[in-house]
């Protein structure tokens, strides 16, 4: 643990993406006691203010201003985090959890198995992620649980590709066939030998795709087809902002950047896990 | 070769039977055009007869069959909303689609390869850091956001260029940028890794103790070796392109056919939302079939597998 | 007497590392002779490979890093010559053999393509003129249909042939000295004695200095005309062949040496073994770097660096870094035994 | 554990015994139906062991000798053949069949940085079997693992350890500790020293020596080193494209070598001898001209002496 945390010092790129992530995690969690305004009521008459520290007029105590239903843009972005981060994660999880599982399992029986399952995965590669994404958020109607599946629909394959990979290397390492030699079970092999040894870019996968997850489910959002309404969510804050992007340019502006901040640091984070775990690059720098 | 050509080309024909299957279930799932179809307050009959017409009313798998048979002719139908082979329609809106892909494509690629050599040659120094903080920002940047953004700068505020629309190439330019970006960043990134993976190779170490010019070790021993899986990152970005132009196109009303399929989901038009998603997934596996084949000129290895 | 063709003096170099400095290769001065054939021998870590490649800017820098020291080549100080300089040098006057030649060729381009570019490079030669003297060059180092096979790309060769191309590459330009880093460590050992047999053959023809560097004393003693002993990055020991393999100094190569079965069966008696492990060198040991796996080592070995000396009433060259008399100890033990 | 120290002679009831054993890569039905050509990796092979006896196989890269190891502990599993241990046949059982006979047979590997799992301290590492097997728990599994490391020259404050904080020559260590666990009679040794450091390959040699006498293990040693196969082996195999092309006792193939391609390795192996290197001629021998006839079969020319012919 203290190499953890000395390796995170010596990394400037790391440690401000762990920052920034903890923030914005940290944000999420206390929401409700952080003495918000209402992320879903807004005052009619507190209509588009901008931020207060513009030096515009502004009645309220609106730091990121207000939108186009006087509702605040920072408790929004905030509680907006909420179902962001949450379904992102969700997402990612259960994505990583079938693939995973799946990509062991074609790369340690090989054969049939392995085979269909790469077929499928191929097949679904051949189909742009978004517009799959689309698709099925159309057909099973855009509900929390229904963006969760879809999002981790597209995640799965990424981890069972990368996973199968990472499997056939490590069943081939010697200390597996001795495993088989002393005459240990397939359980015992799959979870004492292989899943400890490629559960480092399981994790180096799952941060990358909680990057592209967030955005995606931004994306859906924006399309009108993410997570529906009261619930605040930040795809669809620029897509209501565009109406008043002559007039009111905070109201798409500082949701993107929440966006973008969180991605950033999301990828900070997975670069710098990957080197961490990488034998290849400690020790020699 | 021709071995390896085969395989690519089975596989590559698997891909579009599973795609135009999914198409087909999942557009079940989203429910009975025949409803929209038809004013409010048509009878019972009619309805059943507008069924019986479309061939609604028959069982699902001979649905299929029959769909399967018309899409291999090209045949999805007639569009709902247009009235007219929903193929036709997709086809009109593909030019479009294509013109904005391709030259981001093109101009992102660039980008990213002379972005990610100068940060690779030059470990350590300022300029990998301002690669690298460019690539890490356009990487987590959506393009939806930073489509908005330009507009709002150079169209709103500055009154440069229109903030959307199709025809001149003013048109194209904030859009064919804003998708450069991403794709830059990621082959600006990939390309920097690769490089430095390559630099450490012994082939390297060996052009080097032949006493090379260092532009001579760049292009032939280092840079070849790293495009290549620079080769494979563009199919992917292909991917994200065409399915992201349901987005990109909407930012920008660009009349692609992006926008074309999320009208037709808005409306429930199967025929347009199946010819348009099986024609985009066509061309991407295209695509990745015409990688492929690169890949195997780049890589003499590949060429005797399989 | 002429001078050296290549003199080495008090040669250091470190990488930089998270763990530490590495001292890779500490205060090495050794001269070569035109003509000769030095075998350098040692394990992983002796630095054998390591000085080898620093002095002719083939180490990566950072982490690597030269702290001292000249390497006279031909009257000219190799590390005081700018990059240009040294890639004039490199692949012209002085060729390489590196270990694997399958990660050593590039996969990607054709033999010949390989083969040329040194030539174009150095000798000026066109396209086609250089394509004839590949030709010839892969026809000389023994790869059979050469004309046809240049064509070839590299994972179309058995591993005996690649190492065949690589020197032929290493020969292309006809060097003075021809530095072959393990070069036959991946191959098969019929391979390796066809090999072996090869550069042998070479060095009669050309006259070429050869530095070869390997871990096999077996490899060493048939092929060097001198050998230098390796260890914790410095020189134990250096000599003629047979010097030293008859009359080891150092207790390192004694201990190597008597470690090799030589030809005896298990019944005989049990093989010598070193104890211990190698050291680390982010620590090196303090004087002897050997001396923590020495039986016979003396108290000042644990506190003072021995400097390399002429042996008195050995071969002329044979010199050894040791505070201690091998002999003397040797053949009081055996007193004391019987 | 009173066993037989020494070799006896291979007239006993042998321990391992080999049967027209083949095994071959490929071959099936490849993609598109076309079929791909199999790769002959073991073609025909039999020998015995007897109990407490070593036996080397010798060859080249490709010369199958590592695929022999690995069948015969069926790892793999033979495309033709028999494998008896003990008398019984062990191609075509369950895993749940073979588990018996994995306390009996192990395996050393060649590379001790691949052969360990980088996310297992040493210590459970070494003591799996022990789980594996339920031969001791708690406390009494803590204090037998103790031992083997011991026994295999390690300190036991090592146990709670991982791999990478290890060099070579320990690594392999740990590797024999935890082949040793259940006390085996068999161990498959795949070129258990290649990858050392020549410094470090006499101690583990000396330790694979120290085993044998006092557990009586027998070994199937898979080298390329004939000289280190020499000092340890009481037999010697030879292989050639998955055959074997002759086996004798350790000093006749040493000293009457009859196949061209034995002599031939014989004449490469460097001798650190000048005098001797210096008068050396190498033999060669041309594989792709000569290759071991499909019908040729293993004769006796001399006690105990086969020849591929």
């Amino acid at each position: 643990m203290r190499s953890f945390f000395s390796a995170l010092l010596r990394s400037k790129a790391g440690l401000f993406g762990w920052i920034i992530l903890s923030i914005f995690v940290l944000a999420a969690l206390l929401a409700p006691v952080l003495g918000l305004d209402s992320p879903v009521r807004g005052s009619l008459s507190a209509r588009l203010d901008p931020p207060t520290w513009t030096g515009l007029f502004s009645p309220g105590p609106h730091p990121l201003g207000t939108d186009q239903l006087g509702r605040d843009i920072l408790s929004r972005i905030i509680y907006g985090s909420r179902v962001t981060l949450a379904v992102a994660a969700a997402a990612v999880i259960l994505g990583g959890i079938v693939g995973v599982g799946l990509g062991i399992v074609a790369g340690y029986f090989r054969g049939m198995t392995d085979r269909i399952l790469m077929r499928l995965v191929d097949i679904q590669l051949a189909f742009p992620l978004m517009l799959l994404a689309l698709l099925v958020v159309a057909a099973l109607g855009p509900s929390l649980r229904n963006i969760i599946i879809v999002l981790a629909l597209t995640s799965w394959i990424r981890y069972a590709r990368i996973i199968r990979g990472q499997v056939l290397a490590v069943r081939e390492r010697e200390f597996v066939q001795s495993a088989r030699a002393i005459g240990s079970g397939t359980l015992r092999i799959m979870f004492r030998h292989i899943l400890p040894n490629v559960l480092t870019p399981a994790l180096v996968v799952g941060t990358l795709e909680l990057a592209r997850v967030i955005i995606m489910d931004a994306a859906l959002s924006f399309l009108g087809l993410g997570v529906p309404p009261p619930a605040p969510s930040w795809g669809r804050m620029l897509a209501d902002g565009r109406t008043y992007l002559s007039t009111a340019w905070w109201i798409v502006t500082f949701p993107g950047l929440a966006i973008v901040l969180t991605v950033l640091s999301v990828n900070l984070v997975g670069d710098w896990l990957r080197d961490y775990f990488d034998p290849k690059q400690r020790g020699l720098k | 070769m021709i071995r390896y050509l085969l395989g690519k080309l089975a596989e590559s024909a698997i891909a579009i039977w599973g795609v135009v299957t999914i198409v087909f279930f999942v557009t079940r799932i989203l429910g009975d055009p025949s409803a929209l179809l038809l004013p409010i307050g048509a009878s019972p009959e009619e309805m059943a007869r507008l069924q019986a017409d479309l061939g609604l009313d028959q069982p699902l798998f001979l649905q299929y069959l029959s769909y399967l048979g018309n899409i291999a002719t090209g045949d999805f139908g007639q569009s709902f909303q247009f009235g007219r082979p929903a193929m036709g329609v997709v086809l009109e809106r593909m030019p479009a689609t294509m013109e904005l892909a391709f030259t981001a494509l093109i101009l992102g690629t660039l980008l990213g390869v002379v972005a990610g050599t100068i940060a690779a040659l030059n470990r350590g120094r300022l300029a990998e850091l301002v690669v690298m903080l460019f690539a890490l920002l356009g990487q987590a940047t959506p393009v939806f956001w930073l489509g908005i953004m330009l507009i709002l700068f150079f169209a709103v505020d500055l009154r440069w260029l229109p903030t959307g629309g199709y025809g001149t190439p003013a048109h194209l330019v904030l859009p064919a940028f804003t998708l450069a970006v991403f794709v830059s960043a990621s082959i600006a990134r990939l390309l920097r890794s690769n490089l430095l993976d390559v630099l450490k190779e012994d082939y390297v170490r060996t052009a080097r103790a032949k006493g090379l010019m260092p532009r001579v070790i760049l292009v032939w021993h280092v840079g070849r070796n790293a495009l290549i899986p620079v080769v494979t990152m563009i199919g992917i970005i292909m991917g994200e392109l065409l399915g992201g132009s349901v987005v990109t196109e909407t930012v920008f009303s660009w009349p692609g056919v992006g926008r074309l399929i999320i009208q037709a989901i808005e409306t429930k038009d199967f025929p347009v939302i199946q010819a348009g998603v099986a024609l985009i997934a066509f061309i991407f596996v295209v695509i990745n079939f015409a990688i492929d084949l690169l890949y195997g000129l780049l890589d003499p290895r590949i060429r005797e597998r399989r | 007497m002429t001078a050296p063709l290549l003199e080495v003096k008090n040669l250091s170099v470190v990488f930089d590392t998270e763990g530490g400095t590495v001292h890779a290769v500490n205060d090495v001065s050794y001269t070569i002779e035109a003509g000769e054939t030095l075998g350098i021998v040692g394990e992983s870590g002796s630095g054998k490979s390591v000085h080898v490649l620093a002095m002719l800017g083939l180490i990566p820098r950072p982490p690597g890093r030269i702290v001292s020291g000249s390497v006279l080549f031909e009257g000219r100080d190799l590390l005081k010559l700018s990059e240009a300089e040294l890639r004039n040098i490199r692949g012209g006057r002085i060729g390489f053999v590196f270990q694997d030649p399958m990660t050593s060729l590039n996969p990607v381009l054709t033999v010949e393509r390989q083969l040329i570019e040194p030539l174009t490079r150095h000798e000026g030669l066109s396209r086609r003129k250089a394509r004839e003297r590949a030709v010839e060059l892969l026809d000389l180092v023994g790869i059979p249909s050469a004309d046809r096979r240049i064509g070839q790309y590299p994972h179309q060769f058995s591993g005996g042939m690649r190492q065949r191309v690589m020197i032929a590459i290493g020969l292309a330009c006809s060097p003075k000295l021809l530095i072959a880093d393990e070069a036959t460590t991946a191959l098969d050992v019929t391979v390796q004695a066809q090999v072996l047999d090869l550069v042998r053959d070479l060095k009669k023809r050309f006259g070429t200095t050869v530095i070869w560097i390997t871990h096999d004393m077996g490899v060493v003693a048939g092929l060097a005309d001198n050998v230098q002993v390796m260890y914790g990055g410095r020189i134990m020991e250096r000599g003629p062949v047979r010097s030293i393999f008859k009359q080891p100094h150092s207790a390192y190569t004694w201990g190597l040496l008597r470690s090799l079965p030589h030809g005896e069966t298990r019944l005989t008696k049990r093989l010598y073994q070193i104890p211990g492990q190698p050291p680390d060198l982010t620590e090196p040991p303090v004087g002897d770097p050997f001396a923590p796996r020495n039986p016979f080592a003396t108290p000042r070995c644990f506190t003072e660096t021995p400097p390399l000396r002429q042996i008195e009433g050995m071969a002329p060259g044979h010199q050894v870094a040791a505070w201690y008399d091998l002999p003397a100890l040797l053949a009081a033990e055996q007193g004391t035994e019987r | 554990m009173t066993r037989p120290t020494s070799a006896t002679s291979s007239a006993d009831a042998p321990l391992v015994s080999v049967r027209d054993l083949t095994k071959h890569y490929g071959g099936g039905r490849g993609f598109l139906g076309a079929s791909k050509f199999a790769v002959k990796a073991i073609d025909g092979i039999s020998f015995d062991i007897a109990p407490g006896e070593t036996l080397g196989l010798v060859g080249e890269s490709g010369s199958g000798k590592s695929t022999t190891g690995r069948v015969v502990l069926q790892l793999e599993s033979p495309t033709g053949g028999d494998v008896l241990f003990r008398g019984q046949s062990l191609v075509g059982l369950s895993p749940r069949q073979l588990k018996p006979f994995r306390r009996e047979m192990q395996v050393v590997f060649q590379d001790p940085y691949a052969a360990l799992n980088p996310r297992m301290t040493v210590g459970d590492f070494v003591a799996e079997p022990l789980i594996v097997h339920k031969l001791a728990k708690g406390s009494e599994r803590a204090d037998r693992t103790a031992e083997l490391f011991r026994r295999v020259g390690l300190d036991p404050a090592f146990m709670k350890r991982y791999p990478h904080e290890f060099s070579g020559g320990q690594r392999q260590r740990v590797n024999i500790a935890r082949a040793v666990a259940m006390e085996p009679s068999f161990i498959v040794a795949d070129e258990p020293i290649t990858a050392l450091d020549v410094s470090i390959q006499a101690q583990i040699v000396n330790l694979f020596q120290d085993l044998q006498e006092s557990l009586g293990i027998a070994y199937l040693f898979v080298a390329h080193d004939l000289s280190m196969v020499r000092y340890l082996c009481h037999r010697v195999a030879v292989m050639l494209r998955g055959r074997i092309v002759e086996m004798a006792p350790t000093e006749a193939i040493f000293t009457d070598a009859r196949h061209p391609y034995t002599r031939a390795l014989l004449s490469a192996i460097p001798v650190p001898d000048p005098d001797i290197e210096a008068n050396r001629r190498h033999l060669a021998y041309d594989v792709d001209a000569n290759p071991p006839a499909p019908d040729a079969a293993l004769r006796e020319v001399g006690p105990d002496h086969f020849l591929l012919a």
